[in-house]
Order: C-alpha cells, then structure tokens, then sequence
C-alpha cells in the first residue's frame, strides 16, 4: 500500500504499526498533527492504545519513563520548546536505560519565539545519551521508527530514541509513503519484554535509585555509552534486516555520488533532498560533487563520515542551527572526525535555514562555489 | 483489611526495613512504613527528589516493594504513565505517590494538579516537614510563617518567614477529589485514610505533617509529641475534604505556644510573633466553626 | 592508583536497577546510636505501639507479639521510648 | 517538475485546494509533494500551499519561489501579496475574479485565466468555497488532470468531511468551471 | 582584605560585590550555600537585595529575565538538574539579549542521581548561547563573576553569562580568598543603564515578540553570534582592566608551561590545579609537560586553543563528561580547533572524574605515559 | 476613575490597535483590549505563548504599552521579577498577565499558584477559550465536557472529551486570594472586576471566558451572544471568591442547551449528553444554593 | 537569490526589542472583510457598545461621542452589528 | 604539604573541626585549603573533612587519600570505616576514645593518639562536642599551631552561632585536651 502523507502522519503510521501501547502527549506546532492523527485513529477504533494529553511536555516525558519502565512500548513526539522543556528528563530516560520512541519535529528556539524550523531544537540533545536519527523525507520516518524500536529495544542497547523530521517542510509536506505490512512490522519487531526495567509486585525492582558511589555512577555511564556505541552496529544490522523484509536501503549515513567527488555536501534532513538536486544539477555541468547525509547523528560514526570525507579537497559543512559564539553545531564533529582520521579537505562551515530560512538548490550551488574558493576554513552566513 | 479500629487490625508485614540514611526520629520514614503496612505488597512507590530519594542508595535499598525516582517534580505523571501501562499489561498495581512538601507546594504541583484533573487513580501522600529538608532546610511554601530557614534566616533585619503557609489540602480538595490532612501521631486515623485514598478510584491526596529533628531542631525523640501539639493547638487541623466538601475531625484546645515553643526554628519568637501566629490560627479556625469556608462536621 | 577502565557490556544488568530486597537490612546504622531503647517485656501490654512508631523498622513482634529491638538497625532516636503508653522502654547510654 | 504556488485566506481552503490536486496528481501516476505552508495565519489572513509533481522522484522541497503555476483564490490578494512572484515566463496565473483577463494589465509575461469561482460554487454547492471550482480551471488551463482523479482525490481527502451529496456538488463546480473557463494559448 | 572561604561564599561575595539588585532563587546541592549566604546577609542588613525563592528553576531563570528585562542587575546560581530544568529559558535569557550572570555549580546529572560533581550539566549548555566562564578556584571565581558582569553588559555582548565552578571540591571547600574593594569594583562595574531592554511607561517596549519572517529571525541569531564573538575581546580587554584594577591575573585561557612541552593535558575547572601540580612534579623529572586550562568555554576561543596547542605532539583532553555515543563534550572541540588551525598533534581524549570520581596527581601523570604511548588518538576512561 | 456604573465611565484611551492575527471575532483579543482601558498606560503585559503571543509579530505591534512574552509555562515567575525589579528601581507600574487557558490551568499553573503564594502584587487573567487555541483546537483541562477538540475528537469509539473541567477559579480561591470569574457579555461586571484587581495590593485572578469562534465553531458575530448564554444557562457563573468565601453574582436562567446548540464543537451531543452536562452544572449549582460550597451571596 | 550574510553588529539595536508604538495599525486587516458593518449614525444612540465591543479597535469615536468604523482594520467579524442594542449596524457584503 | 583527613559522624562535628583547624592554620600564616564531604550523611552516619595546608599555594584538591594525620571523632567507627587507608608510614592517628593507644593493635607502622576528648568536652564545655577538644590533641601532637590562633579561629568561625561563653568554654576543652594529651614519639 502506498499513499500520499505527511510528515507527520508518517511518524503516526511509524507508532501505529509498531504496536505502541502508551502514547503521553502535549500539543505544539508543528508536531500536533501526529498526536491529533493517532487521537482520531484511537476515536475511531482504528487503533487501540492509551493516549493522554498532560500537562507540560516534561510531564509527557515523565510519563513515558513511567509506562516504558513497567514495560509498556511507548511513544511520543514533541517540537521545539517542547522538546528543551524536557531537556532535564532527556538524561533521566536515557540514563535509565528505558528504550521507547520520540518523533520531534523541528523548529527552530526562542527567543525570539518562531514557528520554522531549524535544527537547534533536535541538536540540543547531543549529550543526553539518547539514539538519534534524522530522515529526510516522509517515507524515512515511517521506517525509522519502526526500526527505531527495534535497536532501542535491542538488549546490546537498551536506549531511547529519537527520530527527527524538519517541521513544515515534511512534517505538512505530503508525499507517496510506502506502507509496511502489519505482519511483517510485527515479525521485524516481535513484543516488548523487558528484563530489566519493569514492574511487578512478585519481582519488585527499584528504579532510579540514588548512586553516590563515584565508581557506581562511573560504571553507569560507561554502560551507557558503551551500549550507545553498540548501536552503530545494531543499527547497521537492522537496517539491513529492513532492506531484506521490506526492500529499502538506509544505513548510518547516506553517500550519495561521494567516491569520486572533490567537494562533498554535509547535510542532514530534508535540505538533504534539494541538495541532491543540487549534486545533481551540478554533476550535469561536470562538476564533481557529492553529498554526504548525516542520518544517525548518535551514536556518531566519526569513522564512518570521516571515511567518506576524506578524499574530498572540499567539505561544506551546511549546518541549519547555530551555536552563537562557536558557530554549527555539527561542523566541529565532521572536523574532529576528520582530524581522527588524520585526512585535510578543506572544511567550510555554512550557516543557512534558520528559523525557516529557505534553502534551493542554487544555495547549495552557491556554498559549493564558495567552498571551493575556500583556502582555509572558514564560517560563512547563506541565505 | 479489617476495619482499623485498633493497631491489631494493621497487617503486620513491614515492607520497609531499616539501615537507611534517614535521620533518627524521622517522621517523614515513620509515614512511608505506615502506609505501606496498609498499601501493601502489590504497590510501587513513586517518589519526587528528598529525604527519601537516599532510602534507595545502590546498591541497596530497604524496600519490598516496587520503586521508581524519576525526578523532584514529577511524580504524579510518571504515576500516570505506570497506571497507564499497568492497565495495558493488566498488572493489577497500587501506586502510591510519596513526595515531600517541595516537591508537592512547588516544583510538583503542576503535575499533581493536572494528574488529580485527569482523575488518575493513584493515593498521593505529600510528607510535610516543612522545608526543602534534603538540601538542608530551605523555605518552602509549606514552611510555617516565621520559621527560621536557611533562605528565611533570622537576622538582625528579619524575623523568619514572612509569608503564610498555602493551604494545599484545601487548593487539592477544591480539585473536587478525595483531600485529607493526617498526623503521625494519629496513625490510626493516619491509616484509616490511606486505606480510604487507596480504595477510592481515583485520585486520594493526604496531605502528612512529618516532623522533622533536623530542621525543625528538636530531640529526635520528641517528635510524635510535637505532631500531636500541631493537632491539639489547631496548627495542623485534621480533616477530610470529600466532593469539595470539609468535613472537621480534630479540635483546637491548647495555645500555639506549645507547639511552638518545642521547636528551634522558632525559638527567636517575640510574644508578639507568638500572637500573630495564633491570631492567623484561629482565624481559620473561626472559617470552620462558622462554617465560612465548607461545611464542617465535628470528628 | 590510576586505572583505565574496560568493562564489558553487562546488556540489562547494566543498567541502574536493583531488586527491592532490602538489601538495606544488611547496613548496621545501629552503630549510630547514642542512647539505647530497652524494653521491659514484663511491663509491656503488647499494644504494639512501639512498633508501630519506629521509623527505622527496628522493632519486631514476635511469635507472641511480644516487642524486640534489633540493634543492628536501631538509631536510637527514642521515639518509642516516648511514646510507649506504660514507659516499659528504658534508655541507656549506648557504651561506645 | 511542475510547480504550483496557491495563494489563498486563511478560510478559503486553499490547504485543501493544495491537497485535493495533489492528490488526483498523484492518482494520475505522478511523483506529488503539496505542502501549506501554515504560519499565524488566521481566518482572512493571506495564506499559501504549494504542489509540485513530477514523473521523477522530487528532490526539491519547501517555499516555491519559481512556480509553473500560480492560482489566486481570492482577488483581494493582489496588490497586498507579490502574487506573480517567480513566476515563469509565459507561466499560468489563474485569477478567481468575475473580471476578464485583459482587465489585470500588471501581469505582463503571464497566461492569465480568470474565472468566476465565487459565483459557480455559489451556484452549484452553495457555499463560497473556491478551492475545488478552481480546479476546473486548473484541469481546463492545463489539461494534466482527469475528472475521474479529482472526483476520486476529492472523495479521498475530503468524503468524510463533505459526504456524498457535496462531493457530488462540488464536482459539479469543478466541470462547469472547466466547461467555462478560456484558456489563452 | 582576605579571607579563608568556600566557592559558594566566593560566588555570594561576587554578587554582594556587583551590587546585584534582583535575587531569584532555588534551592538545590551544592548550589545552596551561595543562597544562603545570600539570604543571611540580606537578614542582617549587610547587603540589599531583593531575594525571593521560586518554586522551581524553571521559574528563577523565568524571574531573572523579568528582573533583568526591567532594567535591574539580576543574580542567580543553580546546579545540575536545576540547571537543565532551566534549558528551554536558557535560549530565551540569550536571545533577549539579556546581560545577567548565573553561578553553576557543577554536579553530574541523573539517572542515576548523584550529588557529586562533574560537568555535564555546565556543558548542557553549550548551543543555547550564553558567556560560559569556568573557574579553578575560589578566587577566580568571585572576581569571574565580578568580570561577567562587566563583559555581559557591555554593549558589545549583552548576554548573560554562566560563571561556573566544580560542585564540593571547590563549592565547599574553604581556601584563602581576596576581596577587591567595594569602591573599586564600583569603579569596574558601573550601574547598568541598559538601552535596548528595560520597562517604562513612557518608553513602553515590547520584549519578545514572534518573530516569523525566516529573515528577521536570522538577523537576530546573527546579531547574537556576532555578540558572543564580540565576548572574546571585551573578555580580553575586561581580564586586563581587572589586572590594572586588582592585580590578579586572568585570560581566555591558562595556559602552564606549555611553551616547549611535548605534551599538554587540557582541562578545565578545579582538576586543573591538580594537574598543574602534576605538570610539576613531571617537570621535576624532567619530562616537557604543559597544561592548557580552558576558562571561556563560550565564545569559543579556537583560534588561542590551537596556537597552545600547535606545537605540542601530544595532547591529552580530559573531560569531566561523558555525551555517550560521542565520547568527552569538550575534546571534538579541541581536535576541530586543530583542525581548523592544521596543527597535527596525536589528541588522547580521556573521561574521567564522573559523578565526582576523584581526580589525582597520578592520574595525571598516566594520562601523559598514556598519550604519550598513544599513535592514533583513542578514547580512555580513568578511574 | 470612577465607579464604571455605565461605559460612559470607561477611560476611552484604547491601548490596543487593530491591524492583528488574531481571528475575526476573537473574544480572547476583546478581553485583552477591555482590560487595558482599566489597567491603564503603566502597565506591563505579561503574555504567555499562546494567540495572544501572536499580536506582536516584528515588526509590529498593536500595543502602546510594554509587553514581554517569554514562554508558555512562566508569565507569572517573569511577572515576578518585573514586580521586584520595579520596585527596585522606583518605578511605578502595574502588571499584568494576560494568559490563557492552557497556560493557565496546565503548564504554568504552578508559576502561578506560587506567585500568589508569595504574595506578588500583580493582576492575573486567564483568558479561557477552552482549548489549546493556538495550537489549532487540543484539549486542555478547561475544555468543557463532550466538546470536540482534535485530541479528544469525536469518532466510531468516542464521544469528544470524557473529563470535566478543572474548576480553576475555586482554585485558586483556595490559595486565599481574590478571584472571580468574568463574561465579555457583562463588560461593566468584567471591568469592574479589573479595577478590583489593579486595586488590590497582592495577587488577584480574574477568569474571563473568551469566546473563540474558530474553536468554538460559530459565526463570528455571536461570540457575545454565545458568552451570555454561558452566563445565562450556568454554564460559567459569575462569582468573586474574597477571603475563601465566595460569593455568587450570576442566576441560572436556561437549560445548558441553549448554549451548546450554538457551537460545532458539541452539534454531535445526543440528547442523553446534554441531559448529562446539565446534571453537572445542576450539582454545582445546587452546592451555590445550599452553600455547601462556600457562602453564597446574591449579585 | 543567495546571499552571503554580512551584517555589521547593531549593538542594543540587534536585540529582539520593538517599541510599543501601536505600529500593527499599519497592517491592513480591513482586507479579510467579507462582510462590512455600516453604522446607521442617524438611529444611533452613542451607548458605545460597539466601541466597547470590536475585538480589533475598529470602531472609533469622534469627539462628539459617534462612532466610526476604521475600515483600514475591521476584519468584519460583526460582532458590532449583533450587539448594537438599536440594531443600527447594518451589513453589506463586501464587494471585491 | 601537610594532610589532614578527619573522620566522624554527622552531627558530630567533623565539618566544624576542619573549619577551625583551616582557619587556626591560616591564621598561622599557612595557604590552606578545607573541605567538608558532604553525601547523603545524617546525624549519626559517617562523615569525612579535609585540611590541606602549606607554605606554598595548594594545587591539589579533593579527597585526601594519603594523608599526614588521621582524627577519628568517633571511635565506633573504627571497624566500619578504614580510617588508616592511605595514612603515610609513621603518620598521626589521633583517636577520641578513654583507651589507650596501646589498646589499638591494628595501627601498625604509626603514630597512634588517644585523648578522651568526650569527657573532657562534656567536662568544660558542658556538651557532647568533640571536635574543639580534639583541636588541643592535634595541637599538642604536632605544635604546629598557636592557643591564639585556634581561639581566633573559633571566634570567627563559631561566634556568632556559640557566644562569648562557649567560646571560652571551648577553650578551657582545647587547653585541657592539650594538657592530658600524650604524645609518642
Ligand atoms: C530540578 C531540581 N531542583 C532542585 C533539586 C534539589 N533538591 C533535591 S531534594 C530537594 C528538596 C525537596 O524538598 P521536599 O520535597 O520538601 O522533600 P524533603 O527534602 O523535605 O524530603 C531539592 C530542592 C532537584 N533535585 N531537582
Ligand atoms: C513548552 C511549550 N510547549 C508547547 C508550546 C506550544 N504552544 C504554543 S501556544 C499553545 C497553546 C496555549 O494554549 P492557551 O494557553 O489556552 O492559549 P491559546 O492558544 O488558547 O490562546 C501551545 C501548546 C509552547 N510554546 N511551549
Ligand atoms: S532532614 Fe528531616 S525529613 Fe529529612 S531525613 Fe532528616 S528528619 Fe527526615
Ligand atoms: S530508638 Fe528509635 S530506632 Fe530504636 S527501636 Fe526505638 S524507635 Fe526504633
Ligand atoms: S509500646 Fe510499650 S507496651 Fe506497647 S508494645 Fe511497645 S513496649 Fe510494649
Ligand atoms: S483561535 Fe480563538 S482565541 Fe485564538 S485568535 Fe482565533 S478566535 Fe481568538
Ligand atoms: S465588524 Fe468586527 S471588526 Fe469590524 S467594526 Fe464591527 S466589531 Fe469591529
Ligand atoms: S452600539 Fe449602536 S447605538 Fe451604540 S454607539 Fe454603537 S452604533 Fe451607536
Ligand atoms: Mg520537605
Ligand atoms: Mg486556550
């Protein structure tokens, strides 16, 4: 089955066929269209789970802690001031290890308030110790999330996770989306049945206990990022498990025309599908050029983007947020994965698309141009 | 459960051992071990950042039932979110919320708030001693007018806390739903209410004054005396709220002063102050026996 | 001294999560102690009180729901000393 | 790729206008992507929604700066937004106005097609709602689109809404709007 | 005048010191002690302040963009989750451009919860475009948040600024303190005369309004940006103003015998002491060791990290943090500035001191036998 | 000013142009607008994110006095500290929050009952569209019974939202401060009310039902006529709490059904339904009779 | 077109900051109108409700207490015309 | 550098005595650097403080793993707590218990103190506070600082809290500990 739909309904198709049982949720622009579709779906009997609406959307967090760590599959989604609302309970749902799905929709911070969508919202997340994904385009957030689950869940990781859409220009954008067949949904993630977080009055467990003991903590942690790296290779296998139940390729990263390109595009979301345009208009003109899409933004393949990276003359790095005072907020991981590497293209750092600011494919020309000129690294503003 | 005439009626199985960090002579630990001789095995606790939150020190922990800290303010909706899944599941769980006044007048009256709005079916117990007493005796909106805090401190330009207690169990009770005030030194009464809270469907808040040795600056064995001078001298009436309705149970019958004068917090007291406090008291004694406020009923 | 730390995965073990045993049974906070509770079962009436009111679960029934103090676990805080209705519990200096 | 920018009021259904030719595009076999863009635009403010389709995977994405197309739902509009901006040479303007096409001088360079959509939704649903007459036009101006897909794009996106009897209705909009409107070469 | 104080009571003489006007606050550990003293002065009539305890820290940072926002020199001081329970009005304080300083006190963050400190609350916050200072001591801690101020009001910057120091090790521990003199540090201050943000019936302002045009909106992130690079400048000249002023001696960095060292630990906050004293030692025994302690986290001096740097073979970035599936925060920080400066030292990021593991003269001295084996660049955790 | 016995003695300064987003008809925009005329050129609005955020869209602006909008959840904790800063400062200036329903029943409640605990002087309005309106139409805890909002829609399984309102305005009344409850259909009452508040030193509340044709699903010019009907069948009593005592000004007139038949968001009702709504608001008005509630004191 | 972004720092001006100058009276909303009020100014009473009543200060009085409407505004909402209490608004479909 | 790790009990004192002996040491003209663990300690629970102190300024900070002097507050904690852990050959061990150091057999390879500072306190100062007391065994087993300075150092750090008279009777604690004191060599 396929249709045309948006973004967001993408992500509710993603939660509804991955069986979730417990949906807290909190309205925001612009991600209430995947809580008020699974609302209408659960209206009509077309769906059945608990969705309830609370009071903030650290309380939507806290609740998903809650039914997650009694062993309910769970889902929710936020935006925005919503998502650094929860900022607290991020570190909290991670660092106990609870492996449930949040779809954010980006848009871009206040203050000043907006309503478009930049990646300053998602990227607030690096350090909290959460998986996460970025799809660009509707078809890959109904598939991310499926398989998000499935590498949450997965016991060499054990994490929650995050999938990704660009608010407005996917999350109210429709287009043909691919359904998975519910059977083969179910097969590709069988049940939830976690050993280790759970509540059961026959096997009483405490969770979130105090851990003062230095080494305790440390040891915590250490799991934590150790079961965070695990999920590179938990990713790499579900994603071929899901190209063989259901035929599409994703992986931790997208190349797309980087083997022999002397300048690579670093994209991450939906601008990633106007920049291949844009790799593509400008490969008709004979230029070489290619685009490297970030997808799993964490854990962060560094060898992984270095690699593709590293016989490229020039690297523009095109980062739809900003870090006032440092400058995008990716462009120092591409270049510290590079320096790891020990390979030197040329690394320009673009700031484009904030607050909704719009990118074409002449932008993406543009940096190209720019980068190419580029002798030394520099930071530059597009618009 | 028999009808809790008596302490034979209390199930005597302790869910709660010893060998925690409390402070010898904590009522907010006494509160927590009574209610779950009556909450029972099949309950998790859902408790906000405190005094309590060190119970569960890994690796160890006193209790025999489920537990779950999330964070300080979010207790009732992470309650929410095991009531939810539970049903799901079709676990059949108790979930009680035990939480201090901090984390119930501030930082998690919200959730509180939203979760008794949703009628979640959950017994929230807010353990009142006063202060942020985790991090060492900060006002809160719970803290008695003139207490000395640490961010209320007595000085050569202050007098302790200016500002009057917010009356919680009533702002809860005019949520409509089940609302009660208790003490430790009536635990049957205590006991009775837990009981009611946890057959009710729904929401069922008691609001438990917990003395406290530390911040309150008492002989930590003194404490059940100071919770029962807090009833006697009308500080802490006892009384339950039903569908917005105040039913009175207890009866004022000594001065404040003898409540106040057991406590350092409040040892800086001019008469003055004393007076001030016991106008304040009696005020809101006059509301319940005219019956300004609600319709009183005499326990 | 210094060590650079290898675990390995531990997968569901590893995470932040004990069992609710009280496990806490095995901390001696009797060591706390000041003063000591002493009960004089002959006076006592078994109204259980003490037992009752022991913030630290230090007091237990037995068979015959006679009261016992298990200092392992007594902080010594004498609340029940307190608050028995016959003062059947003595305190004593705890001998340090 | 064919794009098309529809500038509307909030209310006048121009989301819907986006999503119904959307989807009878896609019905006909072609890759779609429509959008509305949706901001603080309330009930009267100026709204826009946007389609592209093309017979290849579509790349590009967001704000259509460069439309093949562009339809006008409520007169009013012109003067207030740039509503021919980036429109192409020779592109399509499709104006919802009793006026003639000779009577909007300012659109030098454009093929523009006027039509009365106020007066034949009136007509034949009997609500001032523009957005599916103006597809007539759009089908007539362009002839990319079958009826049988708008019907079916209509029954899909809005049957539960509307029911039976107004889907019939508006489709009536939709065939007297293509019988009426004149498309200049 | 001198004193033995802590860190908590150098951080309340910083605020007594900048005459700050506006109070809000919360309580939460090790933070709490700067309140109190606060609120014990204020009760003894020693200092004149408003100060009012909210109901949580959401509501402080809420409070002080109120109070700064009218035109009053506002204070506040928080830790850990309070810290992150701020993250969403940590942007807004920024994007209104509003120059307060904040005190951190740093604790590791939950789950699990601990008391005890490390840096990945401060490091929260790297993306929501505050001044972010570090501290080492007690000292430089009450005459950074004496400079914050002078810095965060200056009409080059006007944001707020952290001022942070290491939970416990620093905040409660008593060390000899210098006091400037009140008259002096009036001089250095000034009042704060804001121009852009303030509240008056006959100048009636709007403070944070929508911004929706994608354009505008850049604008003002620009204008940020631009601000907090502005910060490095004011920093440098407000560090030399002080040593005018006071004598004592601070810059974007420190960096310690770093000139002809082979290798060079990074480190920031109060470890750094110990490994100055562990560059010492090493020094005795003839090894060429340098430390480069990092004090302005944001704006991010790359450039001044990298020339340290440069000619060093070995550097080795030890996080008190851990981002899991990344690896230490600071250290792609450090290996992009390298990158972008195309210096090629071997960098060892190691992770250490979590929910307050204990840092040592010997850890530090591994760490350099432990970089200095190193030909790759890998990641180590030390206990 | 004087006793505003008529519209003659409004000030007939408007503080709020046009030239807005906000819907055609919004009675949230009028609430606002009529406020101001009372509160007067000292004041500062406090905005919550919500429509009303919306006004000032930069670069314009329909206000001619300060404003600031920080965020959802803290209108009152910013209000906070423009009152103390004010005062620092020597200046003179009344403060205003002009919130809505979300904000002010779900995620700032707690901003909110806070500062009233600390006794901040500041006017509070909690504009009530029943609805999360800017987010396009979502439940909040103030949407009433049975309505139709996209996250409690009516469908085959359902019948809209299955909760009843969270009585906010008693509430607060709780916390011991003024509070009423207003209707743009009584503007002299609704500004009376405003006075009050600026009058009082210390926080007061003020809850206006702000009649939201968009949500509400009505013609545009019928949102005064709906506001009276809510008034008129009991729907939304008029009272003012003083003191915890509250004291009722409205009667109740009309069957409920008056009111719902007037808006989209309850055309799906069954008469079983409306029977139902009606009996809630009948118990309610049966506790004004009978003041099992509180005292009741005819307008 | 592509632009690289090159502003120079606006200082106290670069803040997010608008005078409350009421410039939203510039924005034409008079252009959402479908329907018009017209007052009848011959049956009108000066009772002013309708002044009171427009969500978005349209309606203006002059100084002879008569209101206007600034049609530059008035979204057409109608709100007026259903309160003016002598019915004396009446409405005209808005001609485009 | 000379390290000082005290061990007691919450409650007991261990923060104010490191206070008092940071502050007597810095009145002595020494850099100094004091610190109070602070964990999830309540009355009665074990507690640890910290005295570093030297001509030089300090860099190292934090836990004190091998410290110079060890002083135990409370005896009972000797069993529970490693008090010795990393206490330097022939290093300071000062023990507030009525035995004799002799009757400490696990402390091999140093210097055991015992003064019976519990008595002594309750004795002057009338209370159960050990900490001043054991200031005078300190003082007394290393002379490294001054009755003066050790009464400047309570005064400031305690007077407020204590008053004048306590104070004084704190004193008569610290001079009579100093007396009783034995020191080995
Ligand atoms: C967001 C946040 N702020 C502050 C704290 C610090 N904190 C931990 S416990 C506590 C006190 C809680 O007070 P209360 O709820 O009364 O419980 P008590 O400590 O008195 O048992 C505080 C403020 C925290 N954990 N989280
Ligand atoms: C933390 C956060 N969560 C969600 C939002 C999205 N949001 C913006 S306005 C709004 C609705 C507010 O409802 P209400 O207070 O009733 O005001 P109304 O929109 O009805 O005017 C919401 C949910 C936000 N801005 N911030
Ligand atoms: S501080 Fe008070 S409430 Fe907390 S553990 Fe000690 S006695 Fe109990
Ligand atoms: S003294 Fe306290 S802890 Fe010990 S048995 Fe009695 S009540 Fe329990
Ligand atoms: S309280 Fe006293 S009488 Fe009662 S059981 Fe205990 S010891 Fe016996
Ligand atoms: S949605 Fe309702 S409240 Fe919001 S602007 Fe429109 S009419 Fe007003
Ligand atoms: S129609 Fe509405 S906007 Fe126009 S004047 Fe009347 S009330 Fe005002
Ligand atoms: S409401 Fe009618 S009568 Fe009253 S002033 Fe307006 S037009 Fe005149
Ligand atoms: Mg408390
Ligand atoms: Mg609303």
């Amino acid at each position: 089955m396929e249709n045309l739909i948006t973004g967001n309904e993408a992500a509710a198709w993603g939660a509804r066929l991955s069986r979730v049982e417990c949906i807290p949720n909190f309205p925001i622009t612009p991600q209430t269209e995947i809580i008020e579709t699974l609302a209408q779906w659960i209206a009509d009997g077309d769906m059945d789970a608990d969705f309830w609406t609370l009071e903030s959307e650290h309380s939507v967090l806290s609740a998903a802690i809650g039914s997650e760590a009694t062993g309910a599959r769970t889902f929710t989604a936020t935006s925005s001031q919503g998502l650094v609302l929860m900022h607290e309970v991020m570190y909290i749902a991670s660092g106990m290890r609870l492996p449930f799905v949040m779809a954010t929709v980006s848009r871009g911070l206040s203050a000043p308030i907006t309503l478009w969508s930049d990646h300053n919202d998602f990227l607030a997340n690096l350090n909290t110790g959460w998986l996460m994904f970025h799809a660009q385009n509707n078809q890959e957030i109904l598939d991310s999330i499926i398989m998000a689950y499935r590498i949450a869940e997965d016991n060499k990781v054990l994490l929650p996770a995050m999938v990704n859409m660009d608010g407005y220009v996917l999350s109210y954008t429709k287009e043909p989306v691919e359904f998975p067949a519910q059977a083969k949904v179910d097969k590709f993630l069988g049940k939830y049945r976690p050993k280790h977080a759970f509540f059961d009055a026959k096997n009483p467990l405490v969770q979130g206990p105090a851990v003062l003991l230095p080494h305790d903590y440390t040891y915590f942690r250490y799991q934590h990022d150790t079961a965070a790296r695990n999920a590179l290779s938990v990713t790499r296998k579900a994603c071929e498990a899901f190209r063989k139940q259901f035929g599409r390729e994703y992986g931790l990263l997208e190349s797309y025309k980087c083997d022999d390109a002397k300048t690579i595009l670093v994209t991450q979301g939906s601008i990633s599908t106007t920049a291949k345009a844009a790799v593509n208009a400008m490969r008709k003109k004979g230029k070489k050029v290619g685009l490297l899409r970030l997808r799993l933004i964490r854990p962060w393949p560094a060898k992984d983007v270095a690699r593709e990276l590293a016989n490229a003359e020039h690297v523009a790095v095109l980062d739809k947020n900003v870090a006032p005072g440092q400058g995008g907020i990716m462009s120092p991981h591409v270049k510290a994965a590079l320096f790891e590497y020990g390979a030197k293209p040329i690394v320009t750092s673009f700031i484009m698309g904030l607050g909704g600011n719009p990118e074409s494919v002449g932008m993406f020309e543009e940096a190209v141009r720019l980068a190419e000129k580029d002798k030394r690294g520099g930071v530059l503003w597009l618009e | 459960m028999s009808e809790l005439q008596t302490i034979a009626d209390i199930p005597k199985e302790n869910l709660l051992s010893g060998g925690t960090a409390a402070c010898p002579g904590c009522g907010s630990i006494t509160g927590l071990k009574m209610a779950l001789l009556i909450m029972g095995k099949d309950t998790v606790v859902v408790n906000s950042s405190g005094c309590m939150t060190l119970l569960c020190n890994y690796p160890r922990t006193p209790l025999r039932v489920p537990w779950i800290h999330n964070a300080i303010e979010n207790a009732p909706s992470t309650a929410s979110g095991i009531i939810r899944a539970a049903k799901r599941l079709g676990k059949k769980l108790n979930v009680l919320c035990y939480c201090g006044d901090g984390a119930t007048y501030d930082i998690g009256l919200q959730a509180l708030s939203a979760a008794i709005a949703r009628n979640e079916d959950f017994v929230y117990i807010c353990y009142n001693n006063g202060s942020f007493g985790n991090t060492g005796d900060q006002w809160s909106t719970a803290t008695p007018l003139f207490a000395n805090t640490t961010t209320t401190p007595v000085g050569r330009k202050s007098r302790g806390n200016t500002l009057s207690r917010k009356d919680m169990a009533k702002i809860i009770g005019a949520h409509g739903c089940y609302s009660a005030t208790a003490s430790l030194a009536y635990p049957l009464d205590y006991l009775r209410k837990v009981k009611k809270a946890k057959e009710i469907k729904g929401p069922a808040y008691i609001e438990l004054l917990a003395h406290c040795p530390t911040d309150w600056h008492f002989d930590s064995g003194q404490g059940m005396k100071i919770s029962r001078l807090a009833v006697q001298t009308g500080v802490w009436p006892l009384y339950e709220v039903v569908d917005g309705v105040l039913y009175l149970q207890s009866d004022k019958t000594r001065p404040v002063e003898d409540f106040l004068k057991t406590q350092g917090r409040f040892k800086h007291l001019t008469k003055r102050e004393t007076a001030a406090i016991q106008a304040e008291v009696d005020k809101e004694w006059d509301m319940y026996k005219t019956g300004e406020y609600w319709k009183t009923d005499e326990y | 001294m210094t060590k650079v730390l290898t675990y390995k995965y531990d997968g569901p073990r590893g995470a932040p999560v004990m069992k609710a045993d009280a496990s806490a049974a095995r901390v001696d906070t009797g060591s706390w102690r000041v003063n000591r509770p002493v009960i004089d079962l002959s006076k006592c009436i078994k109204c259980h009180m003490c037992w009752l009111d022991c913030p630290d679960g230090a007091i237990y029934l037995d068979k015959d729901g006679k009261p016992h103090v298990d200092y392992t676990f007594c902080k010594g805080c004498l609340v029940c000393a307190n608050e028995c209705p016959v003062k059947c519990i003595a305190v004593e200096a705890e001998k340090k | 790729m064919y794009k098309i920018r529809i500038h509307g009021r909030g209310g006048q259904g121009g989301k819907a206008a986006s999503k119904i030719l959307g989807a009878a595009l896609y019905l006909e076999g072609y890759e779609v992507q429509d959008f509305a863009r949706y901001g603080s635009e309330r009930r009267g403010a100026p709204v826009e929604a946007f389609v592209r389709f093309d017979r290849n995977p579509i790349l590009e994405r967001g704000y259509i700066n460069d439309p093949d197309c562009v339809m006008v739902l409520d007169e009013s509009l012109i003067g207030i937004v740039d509503v021919a901006a980036g429109l192409k040479k020779n592109g399509l303007l499709i104006i919802n106005t009793p006026k003639k096409p000779s009577q909007f001088r300012g659109f030098k360079g454009f093929r523009v097609v006027t039509v009365d959509a106020r007066s034949i939704a009136l007509e034949t649903v009997g609500l001032p709602v523009y957005n599916t007459a103006m597809l007539g036009a759009f089908a007539k101006a362009t002839n990319l689109i079958h009826f049988k897909f708008v019907r079916k794009a209509l029954e899909r996106e809005l049957g539960k809404k509307l029911g039976e009897k107004l889907i019939e209705k508006n489709m009536d909009a939709v065939e007297k709007t293509y019988d009426v409107t004149e498309v200049p070469k």
